[in-house]
């Protein structure tokens, strides 16, 4: 339980500062200073137990599904780094108090810090790798939030971008790594996977493996050539950079590195990759830090070669170098932390980070500088700082890898890099501290606050600890870390500033002595430097970056061109292509051996009027009337065809929907061009034509072969025998539609409705903004006879309307039974308002309408589902119908039948939706007529 | 006898249909295309009638009638496009 | 010449007819596409049920022949959604002329709208 | 069925198909929209009506029923065709005189004025007078 | 009392006679129902029909549609004369302007109606006052008999139906 | 039968009454038809959830509407899949109306409740429904009410985008029909389940018949869903639609994939002849494409509305990359996606609806503005958002990627699976990187101050709801996940649904 006690301290700090916000600063450092207190002391509890070999551990069940588990353990090297994490985290903390200025949102800042302390405490906790790799990627997102604190400042966001591009893109390729790594290791849990090195190395998979982990590693740990984020996360406040590219974010893939080395490490491709890309590193860092001229940039670069020297040790794969990869671990922690907090208080102090205007600042602020120098001698490996024994370390196992048959360039580039990195040193203490006096912006710097000094002192006092008492403050955690990288029992271990005189301090002294000569013979270099063009990371990630989004936007406008034309024709692509897919298919599409029937003179006529109409409805399509008229032609073939092939019922719906689909378009006709221009080229109109004709021929082709085929048995036998005994109608088709299936019914009758609402919600305010402006300015296109209601034809729809609503009553009456019922009864209905409408005009039909369309379409789908569930009362389901027959006297016998209440419901829409869509619409017109009548009148006055 | 004259009737209704679409088909005017097919219409429902005999089938009959109602609604609002533009005023 | 072929082809000629139209660059034409590649879809739909002349699937005590129903009501079924589309294409098209000045749907004429152009 | 009934029911059947013909044979051959006009609004009514009172005496002779309905067809189109007839005369008469490409008048020529004293016009070229019968106009 | 139950008695009396045809058969619960209909629809429907003219029924009316029957036959066939041996160049088709003196306009569309059902003649347009027809004849000799034999054949009657 | 076992008509019924008493109460008397819509709302999340609890003993049942067994009449369903969808439709409906609510969208325009309403109706009814025809009738319904949705508010942009959105569905519904016919006129039946055994029964000539027919439903679905190429309808009609309705919108290209892995198991599955597995060869590499081009178009994103619509795009595709393998455990983690992405789409829209109320004449534009009211909090909620839209943790798209990264290892072209899966994740961060950098930390103060800006808290709630149930998911990933593979596994199980529903009781 301490285990997730100290896993969930952090996050809950983390998210009593986001609620506690506004809150005052002092307690949102008290906040995040003891939670990380709290936490180190619960590390330090348990440390004597795992120091002694038995680690902590805790589960909780996750996702079983996908072997995640909240499993946590406290190794040794667990311990160490959490160790780290916590106790810099608390002196970053006490420092941002002091660094941070007053009207900083120190809330959130912390708030973050906690967010990230938590992330990596989660990474060094971990026992599970798919649980690690969560936190791995929740570092990149917090370090994102940190380094682009200062949101104001284009160098933080575009550094935290570049920050989360490279690391959240190298975690990608760690978490197909993990993923690889599980398969193998067949197992997800960390402690499992550090028996199974073997087998994990025998697999194939291993260098899939090896590559996606280096490459998470790499990426988080600024390796080159994946270093070139760290320099611009500078941009971040101090106290970030001091956490997180000392002691923390870019140590998480030394971790990483030192936690698989069980698994990963020994193998020749492991050395080739992991130890020449650190000595690459390292040499690189240290190399480009002698150049720059920003204190934290030289820091950055700085921290990018000790990474490098790192992992050049990891790679090298045997016990000592692991043992001084750990050693290093500790000293660069301390010293590179130290040195953050330094840059920060001149920085802060002297408005200024360029070392180039500072200078001689000893003695104006003795103290910043007495720490800063102790701390550059560490990083310079000078004794009798603990960096001085882990640099002697490292050149010492450089040695051994010559020795072991690896090359001796690995020696002499660690000296060249150690040599140089002597140099950046020495340069970054005396151009600040001593020499001339120069002091940035400000006139009279000084030593800062305890709150921001007091953490360098502790830091450079363990730093010297390291140095002078290696074995008493560092000797156990070490030996107990190193055993836990290499998973067995660890090398003896003698941590000490003197070991005799020996090769590596030869070549430790040899680095000291050409880094101080470096250094003097700088300048020239320096100015050549200086007149090459540099190679600028930012500028080629930004470049890149910046074409990247460029050539993606314009693929991606070019692909999504607001073309209806192309949406259509993928579409009609697609569906021929898998048309072409299915004739492919053993066997193809063959026709079928049924008999077929001979065809009438009038139906050849009738088909002959169908496909020339449609051939002049394509011809003519400009023609937008006559393209109407023909049109009609059509549908008036179809109908005769629904007539002739045994569908009455087809036939009348046919009819009628065609008429009111007329009307529609006429009504829409009015305020559209009547003829407008041709738009599309000859080629176009070929490619469609081609795509067209083989989309028809195939569809014909697919009726054809159905056509052909014989029937099976078909569910309808059982609709027909059914029809009348259990649904009580002889109209199987209204039956099917009323009973069988009424529930596609409702479903349609619900299309119907919300087309009418939506098309009532499309025209309601057409007559306002831009539309209505358009109505208003609207001109006639052709000339208009003066007569708006022709007096034969009114007197003909006086007749005509109580006549076509009887019949409309009665095809709904029989439809049970004959062709007819409810929707073409509603169609019919529709028509004779309509009939109205077009003989008396809109206002003057509408005024003697009794019942608006909204009820209609809400009153129809409340009875036709009222009248299903009516059926729930008796304790039948849903829609089961009901029907009797009674006989009354004189009138005889009679059906009634509870289809005919879903029926009237059915009714009720279809008039509702109908008037609505056509009423609507007619109404637009009216109002465009009218304000068109006013305008005229307007202008005329 | 009746079968025979059904036969022949519906020869001479295929051959009515076509001349209908000739001459909506040549126009010239759109009042002469309108009329014709407004003469298509009552001609389809002849077919229907026929069609109806042939197969000693009357279930047919509101399928005409239906056709004879909306074949004069489009042919009004056809007209009153060409006249008004507005169909409904 | 058969029924079939007769109703295969017609098929044939108001598919190829509704896809051309559909890939003009105006909205009034491709309603026009929309509607003859409806009336192809519905008379496909109901050619499934297989022709049958002169049964309609009226129930009388033993008729064994009789055309079937189920497809005459999917298509009736069809018939009725299509019908609620296409007023409402026909009426959004109207409307998104009136708003835009513009009937084309082929992406031309229109300028590619700014980020963030129209706002709820 | 008796012989005489069954040639009653022929001829109809023929002379309705005949009109039938007969009227859209009018409909292309006759030289103008006026004249075409005759044609189908003629024949037609007594070719369908030929074809529906064989309809009505079949199905009363064949199945026994007497089915009368088909009567309404010839009702409903007793009604409608005169207003058919006039909206396109009504179209024939507008683009005639005012079409962007006018209508051949054809042989009867443009219409006479109605009255020749008067200053009126025909509906269709003038709003009808609000107070007289040939409006229909709101009040 | 009857007057509000049936506004319009004649339109009832169709309506049922339309309904037992629609349905085919003349049984009690047909006619009830048309009856039915037949008072509720011209009930729903009388909004529409505002300022409907008085129609004398008796003879007159029957004997006015058994005239137009017999002359819508005997035309026919006079028309289908003229399409099919006619030829072209020898129709004396023309434009009739017929003075109308019945007053409502259902009337007039009665009359108009009449002579578009009669073959040979179509009423095109009424002028803008409502006291002229304008018709269109195929065929015609002597165009002031042809409109004194509409006004006295067809006019006369329908001035006493609609009176 | 209890009132209980009339259960599984409630999620069709309640919005069938909900819809036109609003229709009819709203005019008169707003306050009281909205209360009903979120009434409705409520009461089907209730319900969807008893459902869901119902389907926990593993039995499939069959509800014979009006008494007629499958396969003559239509039945619903109810199984673990059904259940699971009607739950999340409901959740995200209740979540989407509250914030309509709350920011008032729904008085932009005529009819926003009913519409609302039907929409839901036809979502259920398409999880629901056992029968292939009675699919295509409530995919009509879905599709119409999201016309009248995407509609609602109108403006050039959004009609423009509308006749395309509209048109194009029409035609993939036409598609549906052929499919439909052909499958009718070779095996007589419509009933899903039944049409799986006959398929099985075909003889040699009707396998390319069928084929086509199998294709034909996947070009459908795959049109529904988005599917390069597709998919082109969606960017702008998500982006030109009020944010509010293409959250809801986050679930519709998910029916679309609900309809395959309803439909290919079931009907195509190994019985199925040269239609087994039929869209298996096409789906692949075209969710490969939808995954890239969704992503790339989220690094494209000139607007927060046309990211979040190519983000939905996206995800649709790694969904796809799932459910391509067709497998148990693929289909499981697909499953586990889809609920993840749905959520995670609906909060992006529902942040950038946020954003552009309070950014005044900036809108969504990604491009620096002057400091807006509420920009921490919008920002948190933004990085929240596309940390759930990439698939980062801690929510829950982290898992579903983990998982399908898993369970997709034993497929063919799980390298492909795998390199698509991450590489679209890391364009999708640099892009939202991007975005929310702009958006919520560069600041244009030398700009005209924001003009007529929204800035009510309340509208912070939806979105936040949102964020919290994917937290919540991955805090119960481990029950989710149990859910899921039980999910698959009765899908996978299709001789199971077939007796479930061809035998159960007649009336
Ligand atoms: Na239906
Ligand atoms: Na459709």
């Amino acid at each position: 339980m301490p285990l997730m006690l100290l896993m969930v301290l952090p996050f809950a700090a983390a998210l009593m500062l986001a609620l506690g916000a506004r809150g005052g600063r002092r307690m949102h450092v008290g906040i995040a200073a003891g939670a990380s207190a709290a936490g180190l002391a619960l590390l330090l509890l348990a440390a004597p137990a795992v120091l002694a070999g038995t680690p902590l551990t805790a589960r909780i069940a996750w996702i079983p599904a996908l072997g995640l588990d909240l499993s946590l353990w406290l190794d040794p090297l667990g311990l160490l780094f959490a160790g780290l994490i916590l106790g810099i985290g608390l002196l970053v903390v006490i420092y941002a108090q002091g660094y941070l200025a007053k009207a900083e949102p120190t809330g959130r800042f912390l708030s973050f810090l906690m967010l990230f302390q938590g992330a990596m405490i989660g990474i060094a906790l971990s026992n599970n790798i798919l649980l690690m790799l969560i936190f791995w990627e929740l570092t990149s997102l917090s370090s994102f939030l940190l380094i682009g604190f200062w949101r104001d400042r284009a160098d933080a966001r575009q550094g935290a971008r570049m920050a989360l591009a490279v690391t959240g893109g190298g975690g990608l390729a760690l978490i197909a790594g993990m993923l690889l790594l599980g398969q193998a290791a067949g197992s997800y849990e960390l402690a499992t996977i550090l028996t199974r090195g073997a087998v994990v190395q025998a697999s194939p998979l291993y260098p899939a493996i090896l590559t996606l982990v280096l490459l998470g590693a790499f990426t988080k740990s600024a390796q080159f050539p994946f270093h070139f984020w760290l320099p611009h996360a500078m941009a971040a406040p101090t106290p970030v950079s001091a956490y997180l590219h000392s002691a923390t974010m870019v140590k998480a893939g030394v971790f990483l590195l030192a936690r698989l080395w069980p698994v990963l490490a020994g193998s020749d491709l492991w050395f080739y990759l992991v130890a020449s890309t650190g000595l690459v590193t390292m040499l690189f860092g240290a190399g480009v830090a002698l150049f720059r001229n920003d204190l934290k940039t030289i820091l950055a670069y700085s921290t990018i070669s000790q990474l490098g020297l790192m992992v050049m040790l990891l790679g090298f794969g045997t016990p000592a170098a692991a043992t001084a990869a750990v050693f290093h671990i500790l000293n660069h922690a301390a010293f590179k932390a130290a040195l953050f907090m330094n840059a920060g208080i001149v920085d802060h102090e002297t408005g200024t980070r360029d070392i180039r205007r500072l200078g001689g600042l000893a003695a104006l602020m003795p103290l910043t500088a007495t720490l800063g120098t102790l701390a550059v001698a560490a990083m310079a490996g000078l004794p009798p700082l603990g960096g001085f024994i882990s640099k002697e370390m490292m050149l010492e196992q450089s040695l051994h890898a010559a020795q072991d048959g690896r090359s001796w360039l690995v020696p002499l580039l660690a000296t060249i890099a150690a040599t140089l990195s002597v140099a950046y040193s020495l340069r970054y203490a005396t151009a600040q501290f001593f020499g001339r006096r120069a002091t940035g912006d400000v006139a009279a710097p000084h030593d800062p606050g305890m709150a921001m000094i007091g953490p360098s002192i502790v830091l450079v006092l363990v730093a010297l600890g390291f140095g002078l008492l290696p074995m008493t403050i560092a000797g156990p955690l070490v030996r107990a870390a190193t055993g836990a990288v290499i998973g067995g029992s660890p090398p003896a271990l003698d941590l000490a500033l003197w070991h005799g005189i020996n090769p590596a301090l030869g070549m430790s002294a040899l680095a000291v002595v050409i880094g101080a000569l470096l250094l003097w013979r700088r300048a020239p270099v320096a100015r050549w430097l200086d007149g090459r063009p540099a190679l600028d990371a930012k500028r080629l990630f930004d470049g890149a970056m910046a074409a990247i989004v460029a050539r993606s936007r314009d693929a991606s406008l070019a692909i999504h061109a607001p073309s209806l034309q192309r949406y259509l024709f993928m579409l009609f692509a697609v569906a021929v292509l898998f048309g072409i897919d299915a004739a492919l298919t053993p066997g193809g599409l063959p026709a079928g051996t049924r008999a077929t029937l001979p065809a009438s003179p009038v139906a050849v006529v009738a088909w002959f009027a169908l496909v020339v109409a449609t051939g002049i409805v394509v011809a003519m399509q400009r023609q937008r009337f006559l393209a109407l008229v023909f049109i009609s032609v059509i549908g008036l073939v179809i109908a005769l065809a629904f007539v002739h092939l045994s569908a009455p019922d087809l036939a009348l719906t046919q009819i009628a929907v065609e008429v009111v689909t007329i009307l529609l378009m006429l009504l829409a006709l009015h305020l559209l061009p009547k003829v407008p221009p041709q738009l599309s080229s000859l080629p176009r109109r070929s490619r469609d034509a081609l795509l067209a004709a083989v989309a028809g021929i195939g569809t014909g082709w697919a009726a054809w072969a159905v056509m052909t085929r014989d029937l099976r048995d078909t569910v309808s036998s059982f609709h027909w025998a059914n029809s009348y005994p259990g649904g009580g109608g002889t109209n199987v088709v209204n039956v099917t539609l009323v009973d069988f299936r009424a529930f596609d019914t409702l479903g349609e009758i619900i299309v119907l409705g919300i087309a009418g609402l939506a098309i009532y919600a499309l025209l309601e305010p057409a007559a306002r903004g831009t539309a209505g402006r358009r109505l208003r300015e609207w001109r006639h296109d052709m000339p208009h006879s003066p007569e708006r209601h022709p007096m034969m034809f009114v007197m003909a729809t006086r007749l005509l309307l109580p006549l076509a609503l009887l019949v409309g009553l009665y095809i709904f009456l029989r439809g049970h039974n004959q062709p007819g019922g409810g929707f073409i009864a509603a169609l019919v209905v529709s028509i004779a308002i309509l009939l109205q409408y077009l003989a008396s005009g809109f206002d003057w039909t509408d005024d003697r309408r009794r019942i608006g369309e909204h009820p209609l379409i809400a009153v129809g789908v409340l009875i036709a589902t009222a009248t299903g569930l009516g059926s729930l009362v008796f304790g039948a389901r849903f829609l089961t119908s009901s029907f009797g027959y009674f006989h009354i006297p004189l009138v005889g016998e009679v059906e009634l039948a509870t289809a005919m209440f879903f029926d009237t419901g059915v009714a009720c829409v279809v008039v509702g939706a109908v008037m609505m869509a056509l009423a609507q619409l007619s109404h637009v017109a009216q109002r465009a007529a009218r304000n068109r009548d006013q305008a005229d009148e307007e202008t005329s006055a | 006898m009746i079968a025979i004259a059904l036969q022949i009737a519906a020869i001479a209704i295929a051959l009515a249909l076509l001349l209908n679409g000739w001459r909506l088909y040549r126009g010239p005017a759109l009042a002469d295309r309108i009329l014709a097919l407004d003469t298509m219409v009552i001609n389809v429902i002849a077919v229907i009638v026929v069609i109806g005999m042939m197969g000693g089938n009357d279930t047919y009959f509101e399928a005409a009638l239906l056709l004879a109602m909306v074949g004069f609604v489009s042919t009004i609002a056809y007209c009153k496009f060409l006249l008004r533009g507005d169909i409904v005023e | 010449m058969s029924l079939e072929f007769l109703i295969a082809s017609g098929i044939a000629v108001l598919t190829a007819g509704g896809v051309y139209l559909a890939l003009r660059g105006r909205t009034f034409q491709v309603v026009l596409g929309l509607t003859l590649l409806s009336y192809a879809v519905n008379l496909f739909l109901f050619a499934i049920g297989r022709l049958v002349v002169d049964r309609p699937p009226l129930f009388a005590k033993g008729v064994t022949d009789y055309a079937d129903p189920l497809p005459q009501a999917l298509v009736l079924t069809a018939i009725v959604i299509t019908f609620g589309m296409t007023a409402l294409v026909v009426i959004l098209s109207l409307r998104s002329f009136l708003e835009s000045g513009s009937d084309q749907v082929d992406g031309i004429a229109d300028a590619v709208p700014g980020p963030g152009q129209d706002r709820a | 069925m008796s012989g005489i009934v069954e040639i009653v029911i022929a001829g109809l059947i023929l002379l309705g198909a005949a009109f039938v013909l007969i009227g859209s044979w009018g409909l292309v051959r006759l030289p103008s929209t006026m004249e075409r006009l005759h044609g189908p609004t003629k024949a037609t009514t007594l070719g369908l009506g030929g074809l529906l009172l064989a309809s009505v005496v079949f199905f009363q002779v064949r199945l026994g029923v007497w089915t009368a309905h088909e009567l309404l067809i010839s009702l409903f189109l007793f009604i409608t065709a005169p207003i058919s007839a006039n909206m396109i005369a009504k179209v024939h008469l507008h683009r005639a005189r005012t079409g962007d490409r006018p209508d051949h008048d054809g042989i009867a020529g443009p219409p006479p004025r109605p009255d020749p004293d008067g200053e009126g016009e025909w509906a269709t070229f003038e709003a009808p007078h609000t107070d007289t019968q040939a409006s229909i106009e709101n009040p | 009392m009857i007057k509000r139950l049936l506004p319009h008695p004649a339109l009832t009396a169709m309506l049922v006679v339309v309904w037992l045809l629609m349905a085919n058969s003349i049984t009690v619960g047909g006619i009830l129902l048309g009856l039915v209909f037949g008072i509720v629809l011209p009930k729903f429907t009388e909004p529409f029909w505002p300022d409907r003219p008085r129609v004398r029924f008796r003879g007159a009316l029957l004997g006015y549609v058994g005239l137009v029957l017999y002359d819508i036959v005997v035309a026919n066939f006079e028309v289908a004369r003229l399409i099919l041996f006619r030829r072209n160049r020898d129709l004396r088709s023309r434009w009739l302007v017929v003075p109308v003196a019945l007053s409502s306009p259902e009337a007039i569309t009665v009359l108009a109606a009449t002579i578009s059902l009669t073959p040979g003649t179509v009423s095109s347009d009424v002028s803008a006052d409502g006291r002229f027809l304008l018709v269109h004849a195929l065929d015609v000799a002597d165009a002031d008999a042809e409109i004194a034999r509409i006004k006295t054949r067809y006019e006369a009657p329908l001035l006493r139906i609609f009176a | 039968m209890t009132l209980l076992d009339h259960l599984v008509i409630a999620p069709v019924v309640i919005p069938a009454i909900i819809a036109p008493l609003t229709l009819m109460v709203m005019r008169r008397r707003r306050h009281v038809g909205v209360a009903l819509s979120l009434a409705g709302c409520v009461a089907m999340l209730v319900v969807a959830l008893a459902l869901f609890g119902i389907a926990q003993d593993d039995a499939i049942r069959a509800y014979p509407l009006g008494g007629w067994p499958a396969p003559f009449g239509i039945v619903l369903v109810l199984d673990r899949l059904s259940a699971g969808m009607l739950v999340l439709a409901a959740v995200l409906a209740l979540v989407v109306m509250l914030h309509a609510v709350v920011t008032a969208v729904d008085r932009k325009g005529w009819h926003f409740h009913p519409l609302f309403q039907f929409q839901l109706l036809g979502l259920n009814g398409a999880f629901l429904t056992g029968d292939l025809f009675n699919l295509f009738v409530f995919f009509e319904v879905l599709l119409i009410a999201s016309y009248g949705l995407m509609l609602h508010g109108q403006g050039a942009a959004r009609l423009k985008a509308g006749v395309a959105y509209v048109v194009v569905n029409i035609v993939g519904s036409a598609l549906f029909l052929i499919a439909l016919g052909l499958l009718y006129g070779l095996t007589g039946t419509l009933n899903m389940a039944d049409l799986g055994q006959r398929i099985a029964a075909l003889g040699a000539a009707d396998q390319g018949l069928i084929r086509l027919a199998g294709l034909l439903l996947l070009a459908v679905f795959a049109l529904k869903a988005a599917v390069v190429p597709l998919h082109l309808w969606l960017p702008r009609t998500y982006a030109a639609t009020a944010p509010v309705v293409a959250a809801l919108f986050a679930i519709m290209t998910k029916v679309g994939v609900y309809a395959m892995i309803r439909v290919v198991p079931l009907i195509f599955g190994d019985a199925a002849g040269a239609a087994a597995w039929v869209p298996a060869p096409w789906l692949l590499p075209a969710a490969v494409l939808t995954a890239i081009i969704g992503f790339v178009g989220v690094l494209a994103a000139r607007a927060m509305r046309e990211q979040a619509a190519f983000a939905i795009l996206g995800s649709t595709g790694t969904l796809l990359l799932a459910v391509s393998c067709w497998t148990q455990a693929t289909t499981a983690a697909a499953l586990f996606y889809l609920v993840h992405a749905t959520l995670a789409g609906a909060a992006l829209f529902l942040v950038a609806d946020v954003t552009l109320r309070r950014r005044g004449q900036y809108g969504d534009a990604i491009v620096p503005s002057p400091r807006f009211a509420g920009q921490q909090a919008t920002g948190l909620l933004f990085l929240a958002a596309t940390i759930a839209a990439v698939g980062l943790p801690p929510l829950s798209g982290f898992v579903a990627k983990l998982f399908i990264l898993q369970t997709s290892v034993t497929a063919e072209p799980w390298a492909l699976i795998w390199a698509t899966v991450l590489g679209t994740t890391l364009i999708g961060v640099v892009g939202f990187a991007r975005s929310g950098s702009t958006l919520f930390w560069k600041a244009a103060d030398d700009a005209d101050p924001i003009a007529g800006a929204d800035r009510s808290r309340a509208e912070l709630i939806a979105p936040a709801t949102l964020l919290a149930l994917l937290a919540l998911l991955t805090l119960g990933a481990g029950w989710a996940t149990a859910q899921a593979e039980a999910t698959a596994a009765q899908i996978y199980a299709p001789d199971r649904y077939a007796a479930a529903v061809l035998t159960e009781a007649t009336r």
